[in-house]
């Protein structure tokens, strides 16, 4: 109840200096008691418009930025700050949003507690060797601020960057991407090698020898069943093609012996010196 | 009020960042359709001109404007392409060099010489990519087909003819240096029997 | 052989088509390594000052080279495009400037020094965009996940490693604590320990 009190204090009392004292008068005794902090003055700086306190608490991003604000605010030395004044601000901030019933994260209170904790300290008297800054209660509390400062700089110029995406594009203009369905590739090396391979294997050396003369005779074979395939039935002739010289004619007909030998064809004739024709094996058709 | 340089950088820039054609609309809208139509092609023609003979050109296709780079350089950029050109296993090429120095032979043929049986898969291979055929068939029971290599084997090898594949006499030649480890022959034959069927790998 | 000017050319054209960042081992490989690396530099060099104060910059970033567009243009291209990526929020700003300025990290470091939870979804959203990853775990219990920053970080804000990151502000020189005689630098390398490892982390 006190809180809520508190709170309209809070958002009300922003005209003056001496806060609420003319609205309620036993506040300028007394305004609250926060962590057994007497909160005697609320801070000359805390006037958040009472809907805009929860958009003003979303705006920082933790108890660290919250301090940070504060300090600047005040045009605090970070270095040397008064904690007492510090201290006080803070737990307004945070009195003020559980006041509201604000959802607030636990690390608020934790600073809270850490505030007050370094503020009793700075009570406490020195001992001058130690006098150095080192131990100086405030010490970790400001190499935190410190740094969270230096980090929330450079968020802030990183998200300055030309970013991909955002502030700037990538340049690709269209291209025929042919190679990516690439089928494999054979050189005749590989076919040799392959050979190569079988006959190391198959120790083929002898009996499959193909010489270059062999390998036409092959080649005219697979010719003459590719045509025979179209035409069944061919003349003898007309296999054969003058115009191609005496080496091929000689070839195509070695190639027409090996056929009939490996029964591929059949080769008749009806009498002689009829025309002779060349025809797949019986029944061999498609 | 952009000049006429302005406008014609901002097309550029919106077109080469691009990942689709742009049609005329989609550029009238870089200039909240303040500049006409009419204008807007006669600055896409300047663009035109002013890539003409470089890299990349200007085209106007179907589906509008679009940077596309020459085909000059395709071949160039090509080698970019960190994938390697996948390879043919040692037995689909076995196959296919059984095919083109035995032609016409059968798969029993092929598999006699290769000591291993040849899986239909080598086979259709080499027949989707239209080197090999089947050309007839033996007449011994079965009837199996007996396959050739085609014009496009000797075409995409870059052969006139069958006579132009390395000749195996030399091959023959040079079989004694072959095996790293000459000795145990029958071991290297062996030994690599089982890797057959791994060898798929490109 | 190519002249310099073909060869800027190529260059050009596969810089232009990229996806990507090209490497300068990358653009070697466009002449069959046939150029070498301080050639290909001076080429690529020479074409940055031809498109200096054009609509399109070539930029070296942590993965390489490629042309992007330049910051004043994007208003225009941004029409065509009504949805813009969204602006990052500072907890998530923030998160990615203590990775990239103190990594590895761990979770925990990060929220020691923001003062407040990091949730989940701010490392999520810094993972998907790729700007992220998990580089190790450090062995203390739970043994936490190391965050740094990726080379798609670095390239998608145009840096060439993490020292052309923007530097920190040097508030900290008039600081007291950094005790002014050297021998208590043990205490201060311990607390600074995940900066200096990060700084130099290429």
């Amino acid at each position: 109840m006190s809180n809520r009190n508190t709170v309209a204090q809070v958002s009300a009392g922003n005209a003056g200096p001496p806060v609420s004292a003319p609205v309620v008068p036993e506040a300028s005794v007394r305004v609250a008691r926060i962590y057994g902090e007497p909160l005697i003055e609320l801070p000359l700086d805390l006037y958040i418009p009472p809907d805009a306190l929860e958009v003003f608490l979303e705006s920082f991003e933790g108890p660290l930025d919250l301090l940070l604000y504060l300090i600047r605010k005040q045009n605090l030395d970070i270095l040397d700050v008064a904690m007492a004044p510090l201290t006080r601000q803070y737990l307004a901030y945070v009195e003020a949003m559980r006041a509201k019933n604000l959802e607030l994260a636990a690390e608020y209170l934790v600073m809270a507690a850490i505030l007050i904790e370094i503020k009793s300290r700075m009570l406490l008297p020195r001992p001058p060797v130690l006098d150095d800054g080192e131990h100086d209660p405030r010490a970790e509390l400001v190499r935190r601020l410190l740094e969270y400062e230096r980090i929330k700089q450079a968020a802030a110029r990183l998200d300055a960057l030309p970013q991909m995406g955002r502030d700037v594009l990538a340049v690709s203009v269209w291209i025929e991407r042919t190679a990516l369905g690439r089928l494999p590739g054979v050189d005749p090396r590989d076919l040799a090698e392959a050979w190569r391979a079988l006959l190391y294997r198959a120790r083929l050396s002898a009996h499959h020898r193909v010489s270059r003369e062999e390998l036409s005779v092959r080649e005219h074979m697979s010719l003459i069943l590719r045509r025979l395939q179209e035409h069944r039935v061919v003349e003898f002739a007309e296999l054969f093609d003058p115009a191609r010289g005496v080496a091929v004619l000689v070839v195509n007909f070695l190639a027409l012996l090996e056929l009939a030998r490996e029964l591929l064809i059949d080769i008749t004739q009806a009498e002689c010196f009829a025309p002779i024709y060349v025809k797949l094996t019986d029944a061999q058709s498609h | 009020m952009l000049n006429p340089i302005e406008a014609t950088s901002i097309i550029e820039a919106a077109l080469l960042a691009a990942q689709e054609p742009l049609s005329l609309n989609d550029l009238r809208r870089l200039f909240a359709e303040e500049i006409g139509a009419d204008t807007l092609r006669r600055l896409l023609g300047e663009l035109r001109e002013q890539w003409g003979g470089r890299s990349v050109e200007l085209v106007n296709s179907a589906s509008g404007w679009r940077f596309q780079t020459r085909p000059e350089f395709q071949p160039y950029i090509d080698r970019l392409n960190p994938e390697k050109p996948p390879r043919y296993s040692r037995a689909v090429l076995e196959t296919l060099a059984i095919i083109a120095y035995r032609q016409p032979v059968t798969r029993g043929d092929i598999e006699d010489i290769r000591g291993v049986v040849v899986s239909a898969p080598i086979l259709q291979t080499l027949e989707a990519r239209g080197w090999i055929d089947v050309v007839g068939h033996r007449e011994t029971p079965g009837r199996p087909a007996l396959y050739a290599t085609t014009r496009g084997f000797l075409d995409d090898l870059g052969l006139r003819s069958l006579q132009d594949l390395p000749p195996l006499e030399e091959i023959a030649k040079t079989l004694p240096l072959e095996p790293p480890d000459p000795q145990p022959e029958a071991d290297a034959a062996t030994t690599r029997q089982p890797a057959e069927s791994g060898a798929t790998a490109g």
